[in-house]
Formats: C-alpha cells, structure tokens, sequence
C-alpha cells in the first residue's frame, strides 16, 4: 500500500528548496521532464535526465524510505521486455524513461501538499474534474481506515487463516462487500452534508 | 424565547425505510420557537436522528408535515438552507477538505459570498472556536474530537439562525464538551441562535437545553418540558430508556431518606440549597 | 492483468496523442449528453468509487502482479458515463502517485474505460437473458476484462514500429553489439520479421497472466455484487428489469 | 483480585505513525493483574486507542515492550487472540455480518469449535446480552447501540479471560448503557474476567472500573489509583482534560462551604453519609 499519510507528512513539513517553489513552476518543470523523456532517444541524453532528478532527490534529502516509490512503475515496464526480445538498448531506453517519469512524480508529490497541486490543476481541467479529484482523494482515506478496521476485525476474529482457506476467501470476500457497501454510505452521507453546506450543482472549492 | 415565533414544525410524520422499518414520529407535536434550545432524549434506534434528517430534507415523510421556517424542507430546503447549520452524528463525511480552512470556506463559497467576506467568516469563526493551531492542517490527519470542532466551524460560519446537532457530545473529552457547551450557549445568548440536538448524556441535558422532548420506542414524543419538568417530578424515565441526571437522583434519594433539600439542576444550585437547608436547621 | 498501467516514454508520440485526442472528444461528449444535476448528484459516489479503484490497484497481489481493479463493478454501479469520468480520475490520481505514466492517461483511460463501460452494457444484456445475477456478473466481467485485455494489447501492437526504430536506431555497434549476436543466436530461423517475433511473444506472456486476473476479478466481483445485492439491492438498479 | 497473576504488561513503548504523529506510552507501567477492571482515562487523541491496539499486536512497538499473557502480541497474537474480547472503537466496521446471528457465530466457526457447539455458544450470548429480538436481523440495519451490543456479544462468545474495549458506552442510551455495565460487572463476579476499557464518562468510571489510568497529551501514564484515589484527593484533572464526577464536584463544593460529609463515589453512598451527617448534628 502506498503510504500516502507519509507522503503528505513530507510534503506539508518538509523544508527544502523544491518545497519552496511554487507549484506552477514544479509542474512546468516535471512537463519538461516529461518532453525529455518523450523526445530523448539515446541513453545518454536519457541517463543525464535521470541523474538530474536523482541528485535533485538526495539534495533535497529526501528520506530514503520513499526510493522504491520510484521503482514501482518498472513492474509494468519489466512487459516491455518481452516486446524486445530481450535487447540490452531498448530495455535500457525504456527503463530509463520509466525511471526518470516515476521519479520526477513523486519528486513533485513529495514537496507539493496535493491541495496545492489539484489546485494548479484547476487553472487547466474543468473544475468537474478537480471537484471530483479531490472528493476522490478525500474518498481514499475514508476508505482507508474501513478498510484498516475491517482488516483487524479479521484479524482480531481469526478470519484468516492460512489452514481455512476456503473459509478465509468466505471472509475476505465479504469483508470486500461490507467494504463497497460502506464506502457507498459513506458517499451518501457525504452528499447530505453537501447539499447542507450549500451546494447546489456546482461545487466552489476556492473562490474562482 | 426571544419573541415565540414558531421557526420548526413537525406534525405526526410517518417514515418508512426501505427495509420497511417504519418510523412514526407522533404524538406530541414537535414544536420549536425562536431562541429556544431544544434537546430530543430516547433510547436507541427510537428515530431521533431521522426526525432530524426530516427537518433538513435529506428524508421526505410518507405521511405528514414538516415546517421549517415556513417551508416544507423536503421541497424547498435551498431556500432556508443558508439558515440552518448542521453537524451531523457522523463528522468523518462531513468534513471535505483538502485542509481545514478550506472546509470552513466550503458553505461561504458555495452561497456565492464573496471571496473576501467568506474568508473574513471564516477566520471568524476559527478565532471563535480556538482552530487556529490546526487551520492549515489536512483534514484526514485530525482527531475525533478536532473534526467535530471543525464540523460545527462548518456550520457556524454562515452565522445561521437554526443549528441541528445530532449528538455533538459522543467521543469529546469532558472538557472539549465543556468548551462545546460554552460556545453553543453563548451563542445562543449573544446572537439569539435557535439549537435542535440529540443527545444521551442526561447529565448535560440541564445545562444544554430549555426545553426537553423525550422519544419512545419508534418514535412517539410523548414529553415535552423545563429540564426541570422532565426530571423533577416522577416520571417513568425507564421507559424512555433514561435515566434521571445524577444530581437529580441524589436529592429523589436523599427525599425519601426524609432529607426534602428541593430539586436542583446544577451544582451550584445543589449546593447552595443544601447550605441554606442546614443553616436553616442550624439556628 | 487485466490492465496495464502503460509507462511514459514507450509509446510513440502519435499514439498517446491520439489517445488524448480520442479521450478527450468522448469526455467532452459524454460531457454535453449527461445531465449535470445527475452529474452533481452523483459526484460523491463518482469519487467513491474512483478512491476504491485506486486502492484497489495499489493492493499488490504480489506473485503474479495481479490487482483488482473493480472496475466492472463501479461500472455496474456508476452507469455507462460517469464510469468514463471515474477511470480518467482513477488514471490521474495514480499517475500522481508514480504509478503509471502521465503521457499515456488518455490510452489508459481509454482501455480501462472499456472494461467499466462493457462491463455495465454486458452485466444489463446477461441479467435480462440469464435472470441470475452470480453467472451474469461473472461472464459480464470476464468478457469486458477480454476486451480490455485485448484493446491494451492493440494499443501496444500499433507501438511496434516505433520500438523496431528505437531498437534499430544505432543498434549496430558499440556495448549492445554482443547483445544482438547473442540474440540472434536465440532465434537462428525466425528472424523473419523481428517486431511481430517479439510481439507475438508478449502476448504469450500476458494473455496467460491475464486469464488468470479475468478468473480471479470475476470471482471477486461476483462475490461482491451477490454481498450488495444482498444488502442494498437498490444500488444494482435491476428493479425494472426484475419485477 | 483473584491471584494477582500479571496479565498485562507494557513498559514504555513508542509507537510513530506514518505521518510521523509520535505517542509514547511511558511514565507508570501499564499493568493489569488478573480479575482487575482497568479503565484508562484522558483527553481526545492522547493515545489510548493506540495502547489497545498494541495490547492487541494491531499496532508493533518501534521501541519498548508489551507481554499479554507472557507472551508479545506483535508476534505471537494468534495463540492468545482466543482469550481476549474486543470492541473497538468502531464497531462499524467490527461487525462482518451479514445477519446478527452470522456475526456472532463469526469467531467460534473460524476457531474451529464445531458447528454445533458454536450455535450453543452464540446462543448462549444472544440469550445473557436479550438480544434475541434482532438476531435474524441484517446488521447494516441496526441502530448505533444496537451494534454495539452485537460487538460485545462478537466479543463474549469464546468467553474470553480478558475484554479490551475501547469507549463501549459512546452513543449508548442511559439504560442500554446501564445494562451494558451489569452484564460486564456479573462476568466479572461470576467468571474473573479481566477488563481493559477507555472511557470519556467519568461518572460511570467508579462504577466499572477498580483501577483507573490517567493519560496526558501523547501517551503520558501519569496517575494509577482506584477511583477514590485518583477522584478523592484534589489532582489537577484539569490538565488532562477531565473534570470530576458529579458527585465529587458536588461533595468538594460543599467541603469548601465548610460541609464536609466525606467523598462519596456511589449515589447510595453519598445518601447514606449526608444522611448520617445530618442525624449527627441533629442529636
Ligand atoms: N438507513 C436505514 N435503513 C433502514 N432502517 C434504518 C435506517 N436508518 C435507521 N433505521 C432504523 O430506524 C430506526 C430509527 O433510527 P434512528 O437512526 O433515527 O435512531 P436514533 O434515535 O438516532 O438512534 P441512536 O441513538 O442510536 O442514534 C431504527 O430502528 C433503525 O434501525
Ligand atoms: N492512523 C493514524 N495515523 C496518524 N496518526 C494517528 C493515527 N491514529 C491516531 N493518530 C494520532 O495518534 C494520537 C493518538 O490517537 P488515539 O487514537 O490513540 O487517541 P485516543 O486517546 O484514542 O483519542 P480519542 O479519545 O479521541 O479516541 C492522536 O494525536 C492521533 O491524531
Ligand atoms: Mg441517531
Ligand atoms: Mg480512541
């Protein structure tokens, strides 16, 4: 699970010159990085670009708790291999480019508090969008601790068990519905207390 | 209170969910004056949060009727909406965020305040409720009891004429319910705010309220009265699945010990009326 | 696997931006043709269901990189065009996290759109002929992971050339030379047509992968639709239909 | 009370949460000796779901120890999770359904007690908690202290030697709240369950509770005493965000007045000795 609790900690206290910049400029600079790696063609061009972001990433010392954050998308890339038939270049091309993507993000995701990014997004999405980006985001932590709580009511109730697994899947798949059940609630009552604070059918988030 | 006109009225409502419980709110009608507090008590499950949700439209009643300010909420509740503030009895999907300051402007900005006055509220109602350590804070990282106390900055910032409480005191510390308490009760005498809540500390009753209802099993309002009416003279309580407050049950007790010292609400009453009782006997 | 969070960087410029371009025309379609009370009104849930795909496709289940999408079942509860809306959302908010790549949000909405709008139109069609909700939500599932399946392989099927050109570019010489020989040592034979070769050896890699997350998701959403329909029939909206 | 035999032991520990929020339950020992009704006092988010939950290894220490049975529930929950009872503080999401019955029958059938013998036990706790009315029923359906009772019957059915219950009374009616302590004060007589409970109600605290904790800001064990000792001399409750009984403020009121009639805990109590009081000077 991705620990989105840490990243905002890092993003609200941290102090390092990327936490200052205003986000406009960290966005353009993460859409360079994106030409980079779109444009780029030949690993060394390519391995300049990474070694930038990871020496952005160790001066702005970063915990290095969240590194493997950046791996994560090589999961995916590892596919690609296959595509190639196993060619050193290409494999290299492309981890390369998925690596300086990934790290570029979580660079800005960890020096930018998300209110703040969603909120440069504003100027650029319809604002639909970024209303229901952040009832999205607000959404995850509700269901973050159903979910945290109905997993040690599991574990608390013995409900799993690797010696039961029939029974265990049982479990598990209706804790899965109690989990869909209660995050529905939860949107219902999350509607109520909308229309109760005023809105009608257009969310204002800051004043526009 | 301040001059009787009626602000909420709820005749005999029929309420069916869609499990088929049924919720009849009868009995006595359900009537609130401005400036009133007015506190609902009953037991569990017996329909004191979906009177409540009846009042704010969010459940239309199958039979019956329900005025507020005039109005019928289930039809035309954007246009009294602005007067009312709510905190619901679950605070966690009340509060939107991202950070809390932003959460206090939602109700301004959504009126169509301005920007600048619906800031100016805002930092209003943050001064008077002591939020200012925490207003830059994202709201998933606060305490039960901090999301309570930016629930009801929520629905304080429009200035509203009405406040809805359904059990504001669960999970806050005595003092944070002492604070809560506060606040809500000058409020009430400053700007003349009318409050609904329910509640289950019978304790606090006495000091919250002016004007108890007390709700059956399924809805029936069968009291209504001064704290000082429900619980000085001898009702079944139990019914009710109540209990008197503790002082009350202390001086009933002391009563039939022979020891008649009145009956007093608060403590301080308490103890003046024993004082006075024995320096009486003393002379 | 039933989806792949396609990476920046791999696929050629065009192909992206055609798939911005398409994604973007839909939305904006979809956009006029729905009715913004509905839209308004169902915006919590919308965000919902967005947060509990995102959850779900952070839990990693781990040996054959599998994770749940549910999809299918925000699509059976959202409706053909608010699902569109959830998966762009679903596609930002995890690229945001590092997740997947930023350029490519368009395609993937694309693909995982399918999966949500599909799996609604199939879950309708094999309620009203099979009038059993477990075996209509499975098939309605498994069919639309199909397809999805099946659109993310196209969508990297239309990259090949671009690859054979990354691969081709200055593949002669220098420390990948060895590499190549070694390569074609593999495959004395069948170097007939290299990108298809390579091609085709993906697909053999991710279709087995991908029928086991089509099993697995369709028995997970099989299970859930039969726990909501048990406790809030109302949600899955199959009164008209049912009666 | 029984024998003294230490259940419970947990010595400094520090627990970081991933927002990097630091509680550090240091200060007294907490300790717990078998047949002993433990409640832990303190303010809104000072830690004491988080000391639960390390008893109950959902949470693992970054530093210091806990022992539940002798044993580290971190490590080893599973061989003691059947002698302990919880109910947290949501039970919410505690009750897995999808009927009462289903629920209650949850723990037996997945510790592998017989089909049979599990309807006997869950039967039995439906009958001792009266929930019989509702156990066909579907849990989403119920009301808040409805629910809770479910949870503590969830909780009673392996008749556990210890129950960990994190805030049961919120949001309970007076009577439910009543029943709730009778039944968990007859376990106590009957069995020598042990129990571990949080609680904000410092009124019903002497009536469930031998031995009570104070906690200040972030985790701090400060006080141990039973409630005539932690109630009966003046402390500065104040800074831990908790007042004193009702009827401890009343008696510290009237000591001021210069009536001292002692330091009731009990109604029945306070009765008896303004009673006795009263006859003393009367003579
Ligand atoms: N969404 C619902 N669906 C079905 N039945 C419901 C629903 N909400 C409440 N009920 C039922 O309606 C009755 C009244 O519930 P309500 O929530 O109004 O009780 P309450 O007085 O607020 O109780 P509490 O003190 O526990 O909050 C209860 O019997 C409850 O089971
Ligand atoms: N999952 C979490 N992530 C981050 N911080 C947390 C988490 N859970 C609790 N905290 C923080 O840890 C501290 C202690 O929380 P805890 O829940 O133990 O308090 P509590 O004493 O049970 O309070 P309450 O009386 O409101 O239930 C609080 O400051 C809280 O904000
Ligand atoms: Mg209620
Ligand atoms: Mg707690």
């Amino acid at each position: 699970m991705i620990q989105l609790s840490y990243l905002d900690y890092l993003a609200v206290e941290g102090k390092s010159f990327l936490h200052c910049l205003s986000p406009g400029w960290k966005i353009a600079g993460m859409l360079l990085v994106l030409s980079g790696i779109v444009l780029l063609r030949n690993p060394s061009g390519l391995l300049l670009l990474y070694g930038m972001l990871l020496s952005l990433f160790f001066l702005c010392r970063l915990p290095l708790r969240i590194f493997p954050l950046t791996l994560y998308p090589l999961l995916f890339a590892v596919l690609f291999i296959f595509v190639s038939g196993f060619q050193g270049r290409f494999i290299l091309l492309v981890f390369l480019k998925v690596l300086s993507g990934s790290t570029g993000v979580v660079l800005l995701l960890v020096t930018t508090p998300y209110p703040l990014i969603f909120r440069t997004l504003d100027r650029i999405l319809p604002s639909i969008f970024v209303t229901a980006l952040f009832l999205t985001y607000r959404s995850i932590f509700i269901l973050i601790n159903v979910l945290e709580e109905t997993r040690h009511a599991l574990y608390l109730r013995r409900g799993f068990q690797w010696r039961h697994p029939w029974r265990s899947l049982v479990n598990i798949s209706n804790a899965f519905g109690h989990l869909v059940i209660k995050g529905i609630e939860a949107s219902e009552k999350m509607y109520e207390s909308m229309v109760l604070r005023g809105f009608k059918n257009k969310i204002h988030y800051r004043g526009e | 209170m301040k001059n009787g006109e009626r602000i909420v009225e709820v005749d005999c409502i029929t309420h069916v969910y869609p499990d088929q419980t049924k919720v009849q709110i009868c009995g006595l009608d359900f009537v609130v004056n401005r400036g009133e507090r007015v506190s609902i008590l009953g037991s569990n499950g017996c329909g004191k949060t979906t009177l409540l949700k009846h009042l704010l439209g969010i459940l239309v009643p199958r039979d019956g009727s329900v005025r507020v300010f005039g109005l019928d909420p289930g039809k035309e509740y954007s246009k009294i909406s602005r007067k009312i503030g709510v905190v619901m009895q679950d605070v966690d999907e009340q509060i939107l965020g991202p950070t809390v300051f932003d959460d206090i402007l939602f109700a301004p900005l959504n009126y169509g305040v301005g920007k600048k006055e619906a800031v100016r509220l805002a930092q209003h109602v943050i001064e008077r409720l002591g939020l200012e350590p925490i207003q830059k804070k994202i709201v998933n990282y606060l305490s039960g009891g901090e999301k309570k106390k930016v629930a009801l900055a929520g629905a304080l910032v429009m200035e509203p004429d009405l406040l809805v409480l359904d059990e504001p005191f669960t999970g806050l510390d005595p003092l944070s319910r002492r604070d809560f308490i506060q606040v809500l009760n000058e409020l009430n005498r400053e700007k003349g705010i009318t409050s609904i809540m329910t509640l289950h500390e019978v304790d606090l009753a006495p000091e919250v309220a002016d004007v108890l209802y007390l709700m059956h099993g399924h809805g029936d309002l069968s009291e209504r009265g001064t704290p000082g009416e429900i619980f000085g003279k001898f009702k079944d309580l139990g019914s009710f699945n109540l209990e008197e407050p503790t002082l009350t049950r202390l001086f009933k007790g002391l009563k039939e010990e022979g020891l008649d010292f009145g009956d007093p609400l608060g403590i301080d009453e308490a103890i003046g009326l024993i004082k006075k009782h024995w320096n009486d006997t003393q002379k | 696997m039933s989806h792949i969070h396609l990476p920046d960087g791999v696929l050629p410029i065009w192909l992206w931006g055609s798939g911005f371009a398409v994604a973007i025309l839909i939305g904006f379609v979809l956009f006029r043709f729905i009715k913004k009370e509905e839209l308004t009104r169902r915006l919590p849930l919308l965000g919902m269901m967005s947060a509990a795909m995102v959850l779900g496709a952070s839990v990693e289940i781990v040996p054959i990189a599998y994770h749940v999408n549910l999809t299918v079942i925000s699509g059976i509860l959202l409706g053909p065009s608010l699902i569109f809306m959830a998966t762009f959302i679903v596609n930002v908010v995890l690229a945001l996290f590092g997740h997947g790549g930023i350029t490519v949000i368009g395609l993937n909405t694309l693909t995982l759109s399918i999966e949500g709008i599909f799996g609604y139109l199939f879950f309708r069609l094999f309620w009203k002929i099979l009038r059993r909700l477990m075996p209509a939500t499975f098939i309605a599932t498994f069919l639309a992971l199909c397809l999805s399946t099946f659109s993310m392989i196209g969508v990297v099927g239309l990259g090949v050339p671009h690859y054979e050109e990354l691969l081709h570019k200055n593949g002669g010489h220098g420390v990948f030379e060895f590499k190549l020989i070694k390569e074609k040592d593999d495959h004395h034979g069948e170097n007939k047509e290299k990108g298809e070769i390579n091609f085709k050896r993906f697909i053999a890699i991710v279709l087995p992968l991908s029928l086991m997350g089509w099993l697995l998701e369709g028995v997970i959403t099989t299970l859930m639709t039969r726990y909501i329909h048990r406790l809030r029939p109302d949600l899955l909206k199959l009164e008209k239909e049912a009666r």
